[in-house]
């Protein structure tokens, strides 16, 4: 059963990858990549990581993708089409980027992974714990850094999002 | 652990995301599009460290702060860079790589 | 302060003096002043020299050697030989001569003067360094101020012009900065430590397979500078957009860097190297001979034609050079002085003529004669005496060369030689189409009737020159004997 | 016999020169004139008294005329080669000297009249003094290069001089043209020396010449290297005699000669008539011994034959001409051409070196006699203004002295009983008869023709139709008339010098006599030409008109001369401009520069394309980076796994 579930999730998720990189209508490809996170986060689901499937969800799903929606919206006419790289340029890359797949592959494959066994399922208490712990191993003191990262994150991109009337109402017209 | 799914094919999948993501980040030439590319790319190796963390180290939950961490930062990344996106376009009216070579030599 | 070290302090002081004037009245009169001194002290430097050489029988006289870079075994080192001693000689005369041509400079007076002794220091330092390393710093700090000087103070198409000069110029540096270091690690071949000294090399028997590999890129390296063919393009181009003071010291003074570089590190320190490849590049030097007389046939713009005529002069240089023959050597540092001279009066000429009418198109020029009989006068005098009239110096270089080159008896050398002896008719058909065209015939325009007559100033600057050549051509014993007797070490590595 | 004082000779005129050169604008005309005259007769008494010194006081040791050399080092090439500078006192060279002093004293004289007003008085007679000097060095040198040395400078104030009404495009050409036909030759003359200074090592004519009495043979020895089947030395012989060809005007190196008349009248005496002209005669007789004696006279055999169809050639296209000073320039050429082959047919020895003599005598009569001519024909044209027979006739009423000097100098070119030139030729013919026949009637020809052409010129000057003349002609004044009449005197009477007692090829002297047939034929062919030019051209009649109309395309090929000038512009203009120089231009723009060029260029492309690669974008970096990530992991894997 998870099996068939992992096959499908992989399936919606690779496709709808390949759909998003190469669709040529900006909003469709960001619905494409909502798919894709949303498989992802199915993914933590099916490993027990349920906290995290969440975060997926709200973060990537929630957020992410409304953001972009949202910027999409702002700077484009929703028929307009994407240009495209050239086609000598997208086969050269997809070429590398094949390569590139064969080469992690078969050094992912040639190494033996010492695979415990185990069907734990992970709390978000033990997360919760883990993450605000003082002790050796605690994860508090980047969790703050974050926290404030975050902080500077939003105000960074408020100030810089709101911007200085640069733009002089002679330039409109440029 | 996901049953009858070995570690192998679900790195194989985050490794062909992860190359679509740098196949996208690398041909796009609008800003937006090349923002999800890299969203990709991060979801693949945030995917790897909960799987590897799963999959090898299960009474540890390192990986799974990792990812945690990356998403916090990928939001924040994402919050500025559409910010950016935003603010440039009011400048040139143009979300478009080619556009935006101004400093390049 | 030696007497030699001098002749680099001197324009330095020039310069600094020049930084504190103002405007081109005491701009021009710095560097008069400083000029003169200069030629005063070469003056005196031949006469010290003469006593020198009686009691001094080294290569060099007044040598000294003060180390400036220990690691790498740098000194400043100098000393003169005749050879040097009359090509400094020459420098002076020339600088001096330019700076009057340039007496009515407009722009940038103060700035022009400065970069023109820069050039003028790194000139005197090239000809008195007997450190290769030394030397080749002078060489660069020659080179360099010519791209500003004709960059700036230009006509025509100035900044191609300058670029292409000091692009070819620096290519050419970066293929001898290869020789140079060449010369400098097989230096040690005897045993002992590493130098950059001439005399010292000189000693030493670099490896004959290090000589012939390190002595084409030597040669190039300077002989780029003497324009030799195929590596010319850049002289006619440079000339035609260079102010005049700088096409005099350009032609007159510059180029000669090269034949003497050739000679006295190329030859000198690599003998056998030269041996090997003579035959190669002396086919290259009669081809240029020839063909820079017959590139100046053609063309019409006057400094052009100068510009392949001093192709063809210098060619001549090089060839006999190339020779391997003592007394083709003394021919070839004989016309390097006399080109110099004569290429100085010739675009000191043209700079006058230009001033005046604007125009440097044979073909708007006719008859000034007339109008200019002064100018006129040398002209005619200068055109003479470059295409070899006896009286004058160029002849008595062109026999030398011509003699010596026939010293070698073999079918090849004997062909080129003969070509070689061939362009005196073609120099002559080049000269005199000039002459007649120009100055010669009816008036060409109506509007040259009342062109201004020479001033005190020009006439001074080509006096100077006038002088020398005149006493090279009629009195040429004391200069070929001072140069003779500095060939002797030369000819012991060669023969 | 001290001869220091000689250096003087030549010394003078240069001094001359440097006064009137650099003070041009200072000195009033009147006053150069002046000076120029002074300086010169100053160099012609010195002349005149070397000369009865050297001849009849000093000259002689044994019977045998002695060269004196004093000479001082001028410039070392090696310990042996050198070229020196000084005077060489020998028959030729004083014969030389009595020459020129006395052609260059009357044209100086006769320039003051002839110039006067001209508004470059002064430059004229710098020029004049400049050549003086030149010539009187040449004659005087002792060594090859020291002639090569003045042969130049003469040849360049020949060009100055020719060029003397330099706003005249026609002067200018013909002034170019003179230099450079005849420093075309020069260089054959250069290549010589070389040769010479390389085979035998030295330089000095009284080395060269040497001759050893016992064997008859060159005391000088070169090694025997030969090429082409010559040795060395004919071959350098031949070249110098081609530098001696250029000066001298011989075919084919002529063309300059007609054309230099575009310079003064005075000039064409001077330069083109006496005494520039003649310096191949001279030089090939200073270096006779080395002509006679290598390889038989392979190289003399050359001059005779190159004088003598030079010779005939030369009177042919005078026959033609109607411009009066170029009938008289190439009469120039026929008679030097008779000198030529004179000095050809010549042997050492004795009386068997007559034709020596009589070369050097006939140098020395037509310089006198020719000079005569020039000048007699500058008179006239100064009276009319014009150079052409067709605005002359009947002058004789006009121009009694001018008449009468004309027509001595024509009776003695024409080698008229007794004049100075019946003398010269008449030994030439001997000389020609006793060696070679075919050359001898060739001489003949040319006597005969030299005739007809002259006094073809005589009677159209100042016989013939009686011209309108605009402005009624007169006689010159006494400062062009005096040297007339006493070149004239000359010209009668110098024939009657015992010639050979002095000038001989082996400096002994001997007696010429002499030979009345032989002298008989060439009197009689002379005044057959005489009578026929009497028929064609004493009255007005148009016999001469319907003669040529007979001869149609000769008439046309001797009038254009032969076509000689259009082959050589064709080679100039044609070949060397348009053939070679304009591709060397055309390919140094194109490849040589182009190559420059194209490395700069290819340069800027190339970095162009490297700059491309430093684009500013992301993307292409990451790109750059994912291919060198998976080129490394690439690698590290191949080298793991082996």
């Amino acid at each position: 059963m998870e099996k068939i579930i992992f096959y499908i999730l992989a399936l919606v998720i690779i496709v709808f990858a390949i759909a998003s990189v190469s669709s040529k209508k900006m909003l469709r490809s960001v619905i494409y990549l909502l798919f894709v996170l949303i498989g992802i986060s199915g993914i933590y689901f099916l490993i027990d990581y349920n906290f995290l499937a969440a975060i997926q969800l709200t973060v990537y799903a929630g957020g992410v993708i409304v953001l972009l929606i949202f910027s999409v919206m702002l700077v484009h006419h929703i028929e307009m089409e994407l240009e495209l790289a050239k086609v000598s340029k997208r086969i050269l890359v997809g070429l590398a980027s094949l390569i590139g797949l064969g080469v992690f592959l078969t050094t992912i494959y040639s190494h033996e992974f010492i695979v415990v066994e185990n069907y734990t399922t992970t709390t978000t208490e033990d997360i919760g714990f883990g993450l605000l712990s003082y002790e050796a191993g605690g994860f508090i003191l980047p969790f703050e850094v974050i926290s404030i990262l975050l902080l500077a994150s939003m105000i960074g991109a408020i100030v810089i999002a709101k911007g200085t009337k640069l733009t002089n109402k002679k330039n409109d017209t440029v | 652990m996901i049953a009858g799914i070995s570690i192998y094919e679900i790195l194989t999948v985050t490794t062909i995301l992860f190359f679509i993501g740098v196949y996208g980040f690398i041909t796009r030439k609008n800003l937006i599009s090349i923002l999800m590319s890299v969203e990709l790319i991060l979801n693949a190796s945030v995917i790897n460290f909960v799987v590897i963390n799963k999959y090898l180290y299960p009474d540890m939950l390192q990986g799974v702060f990792f990812s945690i961490f990356i998403i916090a930062v990928a939001a924040a990344e994402t919050a500025l860079a559409i910010s950016i996106i935003i603010n440039l376009y009011r400048q040139i009216a143009s979300v478009e790589v080619k556009d935006t070579e101004i400093m390049k030599y | 302060m030696d007497i030699l070290s001098l002749f680099v302090v001197v324009p330095v002081l020039t310069i600094i003096a020049l930084v504190f004037t103002k405007g081109l009245k005491q701009a021009r009169l710095v560097s008069m002043v400083g000029s003169m001194v200069q030629l005063g002290m070469a003056i005196n430097l031949v006469f010290a020299y003469f006593k020198e050489r009686a009691i001094n029988d080294g290569i060099m006289v007044f040598t000294k050697d003060v180390v400036w870079f220990e690691q790498f075994n740098i000194h400043y080192a100098i000393g003169v030989d005749g050879i040097s001693v009359a090509l400094l000689t020459l420098t002076a005369i020339v600088v001096l001569a330019g700076v009057f041509i340039s007496w009515k400079m407009p722009d940038l007076p103060k700035e022009f003067f400065i970069s023109l002794l820069i050039l003028a220091t790194g000139v005197y330092g090239f000809f008195i360094s007997i450190d290769l390393f030394t030397m080749f710093v002078f060489y660069e700090i020659a080179v360099i101020p010519m791209y500003l000087l004709i960059g700036i103070w230009g006509s025509g198409p100035k900044e191609y012009s300058a670029m292409k000069l000091t692009l070819m110029l620096m290519g050419a540096s970066a293929v001898l900065l290869v020789g140079v270091l060449g010369i400098y690690f097989n230096s040690n071949a005897d045993g002992g430590a590493l130098t950059f000294n001439i005399l010292e090399i000189a000693q030493v028997n670099i490896p004959i397979e290090a000589q012939k590999l390190f002595f084409p890129l030597t040669f190039i390296g300077f002989a780029v500078l003497g324009a030799l063919f195929p590596f010319h393009t850049w002289s006619p181009d440079g000339h035609a957009s260079a102010p005049t003071a700088v096409s005099m010291l350009h032609a007159g003074v510059l180029m000669k860097l090269g034949g003497y570089g050739v000679f006295r590190i190329a030859m000198f320190l690599l003998p056998a190297g030269a041996v090997h490849w003579s035959w190669f590049f002396i086919i290259l030097a009669a081809i240029g001979v020839v063909y820079g007389a017959f590139g100046a046939i053609r063309q019409t713009d006057l400094k052009y034609i100068n510009a392949y005529a001093s192709v063809s002069h210098l060619g001549l240089v090089l060839f006999a050079l190339l020779t391997l023959n003592k007394i083709a050597w003394n021919g070839a540092i004989i016309q390097s002085l006399s080109h110099g001279l004569l290429t100085a009066m010739f675009f000191a000429l043209i700079g006058m003529i230009y001033g005046r009418t604007h125009t440097r198109d044979i073909n708007k020029l006719g008859g000034l004669m007339k109008v200019l009989p002064f100018i006129g006068a040398i002209y005619v005098i200068t055109g003479l005496a470059y295409l070899g009239l006896p009286g004058f110096s160029g002849f008595v270089a062109e026999m030398n060369i011509f003699v010596g080159a026939f010293q070698n008896p073999d079918m090849f050398h004997r062909v080129l030689t003969i070509l070689a002896v061939s362009s005196i008719v073609v120099t002559a058909v080049y000269i005199l189409r000039l002459v007649g065209k120009i100055m010669m015939g009816p008036l060409a325009n109506e509007e040259f009737k009342d062109l201004p007559k020479a001033t005190w100033f020009e006439k001074t600057g080509i006096l100077l020159l006038l002088i020398p050549i005149v006493a090279m051509g009629v009195a040429p014993l004391w200069l070929s004997d001072m140069i003779m007797a500095s060939l002797e070490p030369f000819i012991k590595g060669v023969l | 016999m001290d001869i220091t004082y000689t250096i003087l000779i030549p010394l003078i005129p240069l001094a001359v020169f440097l006064l009137l050169g650099i003070f041009s604008q200072k000195i009033k005309p009147a006053v150069s004139g002046v000076i120029g005259v002074a300086g010169l007769s100053t160099s012609a008494l010195l002349s005149f008294y070397t000369a009865y010194q050297y001849f009849f006081v000093h000259g002689k040791v044994d019977g045998v005329y002695q060269a004196i050399v004093q000479k001082t080092t001028w410039m070392n090439f090696t310990d042996t080669l050198k070229i020196d500078m000084g005077v060489l006192i020998d028959p030729i060279s004083i014969m030389m000297l009595i020459v020129v002093s006395v052609v260059s004293l009357m044209v100086h004289i006769y320039s003051r009249g002839y110039m006067k007003g001209d508004d470059g008085f002064t430059r004229f007679f710098a020029f004049l003094s400049l050549f003086s000097f030149s010539m009187f060095g040449l004659v005087l040198a002792t060594n090859l290069f020291q002639i090569y040395i003045f042969w130049e400078l003469v040849g360049v104030s020949s060009f100055l001089l020719i060029g003397y009404y330099y706003t005249k495009p026609s002067a200018v050409s013909a002034a170019k043209k003179a230099f450079i036909v005849t420093r075309f030759a020069d260089l054959g003359f250069l290549i010589g020396i070389l040769i010479i200074g390389f085979y035998t090592g030295t330089f000095d004519f009284e080395t060269l010449n040497a001759v050893n009495h016992e064997t008859g043979e060159l005391v000088l020895n070169w090694a025997s290297t030969s090429f082409m089947g010559l040795s060395v030395i004919t071959w350098a012989l031949i070249l110098m005699f081609m530098g001696g060809a250029g000066k001298s005007a011989m075919f084919p190196l002529h063309i300059w000669l007609p054309d230099a008349m575009e310079g003064p009248t005075p000039v064409s005496a001077l330069i083109h008539a006496a005494t520039m002209v003649v310096a191949g005669v001279y030089l090939v007789a200073r270096l006779f011994p080395m002509f006679y004696f290598v390889e038989d006279g392979y190289a003399l055999n050359v001059v005779a034959y190159v004088g003598a169809f030079s010779s005939l050639f030369a009177a042919i296209i005078a026959l033609t001409q109607t411009d009066i000073k170029r009938v008289l320039a190439f009469s120039t050429m026929s008679q030097i051409g008779y000198m030529m082959l004179a000095l050809g047919v010549s042997k050492y020895e004795g009386h068997d070196g007559l034709g020596y003599m009589a070369s050097m005598f006939h140098l020395f009569t037509h310089a006198m006699f020719k000079a005569l001519l020039f000048l007699g024909a500058g008179s006239v044209i100064h009276a009319v203004h014009s150079n052409y027979l067709k605005d002359m006739g009947g002058l004789r009423k006009y121009m009694p002295i001018t008449n009468i000097t004309f027509l001595i100098a024509a009776l003695a070119i024409a080698g008229f009983p007794l004049t100075s030139g019946f003398f010269s030729k008449d030994e030439i013919l001997v000389a020609a008869f006793e060696s070679n026949k075919l050359i001898y009637f060739s001489g003949v020809l040319v006597a005969g023709l030299t005739a007809f052409y002259m006094f073809r010129l005589y009677f159209g000057i100042f016989w013939g139709k009686d011209t309108k003349y605009k402005h009624a002609p007169h006689e010159s004044p006494i400062s062009m008339t005096l040297p007339l009449m006493i070149l004239a005197l000359i010209s009668l009477f110098g024939g009657f010098i015992p010639f050979s007692k002095y000038v001989s090829a082996d400096r002994a002297g001997f007696d010429a006599h002499l030979n009345y047939p032989l002298a008989a034929v060439a009197v009689s062919v002379g005044l057959i030409g005489i009578a026929l030019a009497w028929v064609f051209y004493k009255k007005e009649n148009n016999l001469a008109e319907k003669f040529s109309n007979a001869f149609g395309v000769f008439y046309k090929w001797t009038y254009d001369k032969f076509y000689i000038d259009e082959v050589y512009l064709f080679v100039t203009k044609k070949i060397i401009f348009n053939l070679i120089a304009a591709p060397i231009a055309w390919f140094d723009k194109k490849y040589v520069d182009g190559t420059m060029e194209g490395i700069g260029n290819k340069t800027v492309v190339i970095s162009n394309k490297i700059k491309g690669m430093q684009s500013g974008k992301i993307q292409d970096y990451a790109f750059s980076f994912i291919a060198g990530v998976v080129i490394l992991a690439m690698v590290f894997i191949y080298l793991w796994t082996n």
